[in-house]
């Protein structure tokens, strides 16, 4: 049974690297990744040896902080599949690179004129930029909506193709559902009809390979800290060109040419747009964190979760009055399960399987609109990453029938 | 046997599932004088509360909403134990209930909290003190947005 | 004379948390500063106890999170001498802080009609947001001049009180010359005249006693990594009543209180500017950095900087050719030091002096319009912080003589 | 033994320092076919490059700024060593530099680096490689700007 498992991710490894999750079962990746004690090695390094800023000093410190912070964008290239490291700019997580490609290029490219669709299972970070641009501009907004299976309406799609949408904002794995939208068959369809499309990809980025060059899309964006990474650092990939006509929108040290009274000249990309020291000792943990998901490759991380999910749907499904929303095909979708059970309110049922050690989360995962939909104030969210096992989903289950105990009496 | 289960619980006394189960006092009240809602934006549940407010004194209070079973019986018992005490009272006894559940080794509270004791346990769960808080919340609110004169 | 310095910073505590200062001259501290270990260790401890996300979770491990994170925040305030908490926002350092604050306060009220003053020795990250801000409302803007002695041209101060400015943009502390700008007295009369000001406490907050309550500014600006702690993490103080009434501008998860597709609320202050996954680790180590400097004491940091440049002002004095930049007066400047030494290039010296393991920073310091008004292209720079002694600086000039050999013979 | 210092010192070589002091091509041309500024953005120098082409060779190049030792001696042998060269030997030219003067451990370039050999001791202080490379890409620049047609 867990064989198959022990040949995709090699379960003493993650014993040694995961000291912590001894006796916690932690099903929140999607919140946050935990991290492996080489990426936090890595960071600390950056103090350790001697601490630089970075693209200015001649001193030997500088010069390797440099160094290695550079030959992490190129890294972060390799891994999503992008063409050139200029391509990848550093930001505080997705919600920075959303917001930050909404102050540029959504203020510059949208107009009164223009068509902006939104998802209603975006997370709030790549909805409320848009909603937000879109109001402040008079633009029309298109809501692309959730079928019941909890997938985008495709029925929909000759609608908004020909609304002409100048930006499509589109999350490519749902953070509620598990969700893993169609992108490589929508994004050449949706440029083709002239949008630009923002990929949210901080559920995807982490969880299956990525690439963007295939993929065609415009703009991605993700967090390290929920791919084994540190907090406060994340990528906003961009075309190049179109990166190249987007002004700069955070003024400061390192992102100019010259700077005369008169006249300021900005540096390329993708200085440009990282104004301010950046989160150097992040984009080490970052980096860290891609070299130990490649020593484990982004094929057996997809594996071991379609696994995973597999197996966790077969044993909720007999949990009786348990409902898993979202697509029920595993194959259609990622680490990320939200249920509900006999009506529990998400809250009490976190409480009380947190109390049996598992670590999950309720509430409405910053997609207010989908909850919406769903007719629901919350769920409650299980996900899985590298370090989970089977075992973990056979405790997940054994404490929801202890809630189901405490709950037994109440008339809900 | 299932009474004893919820009795065993640190948390979830049998008397907050009683509250969650069967509200005495659920529902709007069309004649209130005072009105507020409550939100907790991590998880999204809604409290609306009605007051009925005369002569200075709470004649009335319903609520409203969704939430959790902590958060819904600790506004069912507000419900219950705010009818009939003046404003000042009602003001006094929102404080020393709040004062009594955010922190971590409670003195005895100053006034009687009747079964709102049955809450303590959510002293071992911090987020869940929101939870229990929220109706208190809306309830000083509601006093605040309209004031009694 | 190393006894007085004994008794301010305790040596041998300094060589145990800085291990990796041994045998480097480490004067670059106005760029970033060092971390000590046990800074280093808080941070890592975030990963290695278990990460959480922060604000939603109901598990164990995000209440620690969480706790430490607002415990984090009053400790910043108790810091800076803020009354009231929610009055600290946390944004990824000093240019994001002031960019954040030049988008929502900026464009919210900043009219045609305005002034705004910016002084020529801002940094650029105190400069550009302000006068990209002024250029794209036609707003006008007046430059602050700097006399020959480098400090704020006091004889200005009627005109731009005239001019009842809106906003002034004044940093506390030059990072080239290192004047303390005389905020205290300043700060009161900007507000009389109804300026809104803005301090750039880069420079200042990491090195002497601050409180923002007595000083009556208005927003303040800082980064933890010049004051010890990590980089990608920094402050953004500004007046409650302020912060209540500026709008969000980074949209995403837990800046909302609810969003309905026809109606977003927004969070109360501090989170509605918070938008997103903080740098939570980051947060963790600022918060140890405080405690490691508030376990020496503010008073005491600010005067071993007070004998240190005392004496480096003695020591350089003495060399032929060498030419300091800024206020001659110790007391009136802070631990940063830009000369000029015999026509030599400051790439150059840095390069020479970096050889002989001194790390100090050549170049415009990212404050171009104040090396116009130098009439130079850049300065070497060397600064201070509570690690340095009066050993490194007899190496500074030592390192500085073999410059002069190299460069002996060359007509500039 | 001045002489010994400078010629001891792995990267301030005589002959840069040379250039430095006295560049025999320095100041605005007049009479240009091509022209580009350069900019090396973290210390602010920057550097002119004024080009003539005739009948499809660099007749003449003067450079004009301000910046480091490296940057301006290595803008001055340019102005020595482009004079004379068709644009495609230019070009070629520029190319094997900034291949020798990139890597690590360069194996000797194929093309005659002259004076330019002095600079190799940039490599061991990689960031002032840009220094070194301004005025070359500057000349890039000036040519791509205005193509020789
Ligand atoms: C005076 C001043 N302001 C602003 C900054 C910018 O700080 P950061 O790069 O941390 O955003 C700096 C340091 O670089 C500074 O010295
Ligand atoms: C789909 C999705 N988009 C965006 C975000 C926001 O990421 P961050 O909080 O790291 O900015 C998250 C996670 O919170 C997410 O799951």
């Amino acid at each position: 049974m867990t064989l198959s498992e022990t040949r995709l991710i090699d379960k003493p490894t993650i014993k040694k690297d995961f000291p912590f999750l001894d006796g916690t079962i932690f099903l929140d990746s999607a919140a946050t990744s935990q991290m492996p004690v080489p990426v936090c090695e890595s960071m600390s390094e950056h103090y350790r040896l001697g601490a630089s800023n970075v693209h200015r000093g001649v001193y030997d410190w500088s010069v390797r902080a440099t160094d290695k912070f550079e030959c992490t964008r190129r890294k972060v290239a390799a891994f999503i599949g992008a063409q050139d490291e200029r391509e990848c700019i550093f930001t505080g997580g997705t919600t920075d690179a959303l917001n930050l490609l909404a102050q540029t290029w959504g203020e510059t490219n949208i107009t009164a004129h223009d068509t902006v669709v939104v998802t209603s299972m975006e997370h709030h970070s790549n909805l409320l930029p848009w909603t937000q641009l879109a109001e402040r501009k008079g633009a029309n907004l298109i809501w692309w909506e959730v079928t019941d299976e909890g997938e985008l309406d495709l029925d929909q799609l000759p609608e908004i193709l020909a609304a002409q949408p100048k930006l499509v904002a589109l999350t490519w794995v749902s953070n509620v559902l598990g969700t893993i939208n169609p992108v490589e068959k929508l994004i050449p369809q949706l440029k083709e009809h002239g949008a630009t499309v923002v990929l949210d990809g901080a559920q995807a980025v982490p969880h299956m390979p990525c690439d963007v060059t295939k993929l065609g899309a415009d703009f991605l964006a993700f967090s390290a800290h929920k791919m084994l990474g540190p907090t406060g650092i994340g990528v906003l990939w961009g075309r190049a060109e179109l990166l190249e006509e987007m002004p700069p929108c955070r003024f400061g040290g390192s992102m100019i040419l010259s700077v005369r009274r008169d006249r300021v000249r900005w540096a390329e990309i993708p200085h440009k747009f990282e104004g301010g020291t950046p989160n150097i000792s992040g984009v080490h943990g970052l980096g860290a964190a891609i070299d130990y998901l490649n020593s484990i490759g982004m094929d057996k991380v997809r594996k071991h979760e379609v696994e995973l999910v597999t197996y966790a749907m077969e044993q909720l499904g007999q949990l009786d009055g348990l409902k898993v929303f979202g697509p029920q095909d595993p194959a259609r979708r990622s680490g990320v399960i939200s249920f509900e059970f006999r009506g529990i309110h998400p809250h009490d049922l976190a409480t009380i399987i947190g109390r049996e050690g598992v670590c999950a989360r309720a509430g409405h995962h910053c997609c207010q609109p989908l909850m919406k939909n769903l007719g629901r104030q919350g769920t409650t969210r299980a996900s899985f990453y590298i370090y989970n096992t089977r075992e973990d989903v056979d405790v997940l289950v054994g404490a929801l029938k202890k809630a189901g105990e405490v709950f037994k009496d109440v008339i809900l | 046997m299932v009474v004893d289960l919820a009795a065993d619980d640190d948390l979830y006394k049998a008397i907050i599932l009683e509250h969650y189960s069967r509200p005495p006092h659920k529902g709007p009240l069309p004649e209130h004088t005072h009105y507020d809602e409550g939100i907790n934006p991590s998880c999204g549940d809604e409290i609306e509360l009605f007051i009925k407010v005369d002569d200075d004194v709470v004649q009335e209070v319903n609520f409203d909403g969704v939430g959790c079973s902590i958060c819904l019986a600790s506004a069912s018992m507000l419900t219950k134990l705010l009818r009939g005490k003046t404003v000042e009272e009602a003001k006094e006894f929102r404080q020393a209930f709040k004062d009594w559940i955010t922190v971590r080794e409670p003195e005895p509270s100053p006034v009687d909290l009747d079964e709102l004791e049955a809450l303590g346990g959510v002293r071992n769960y911090p987020v869940r003190i929101k939870c229990a808080l929220l109706a208190w919340e809306t309830f000083e609110g509601a006093l605040r947005k309209q004031s009694v004169n």
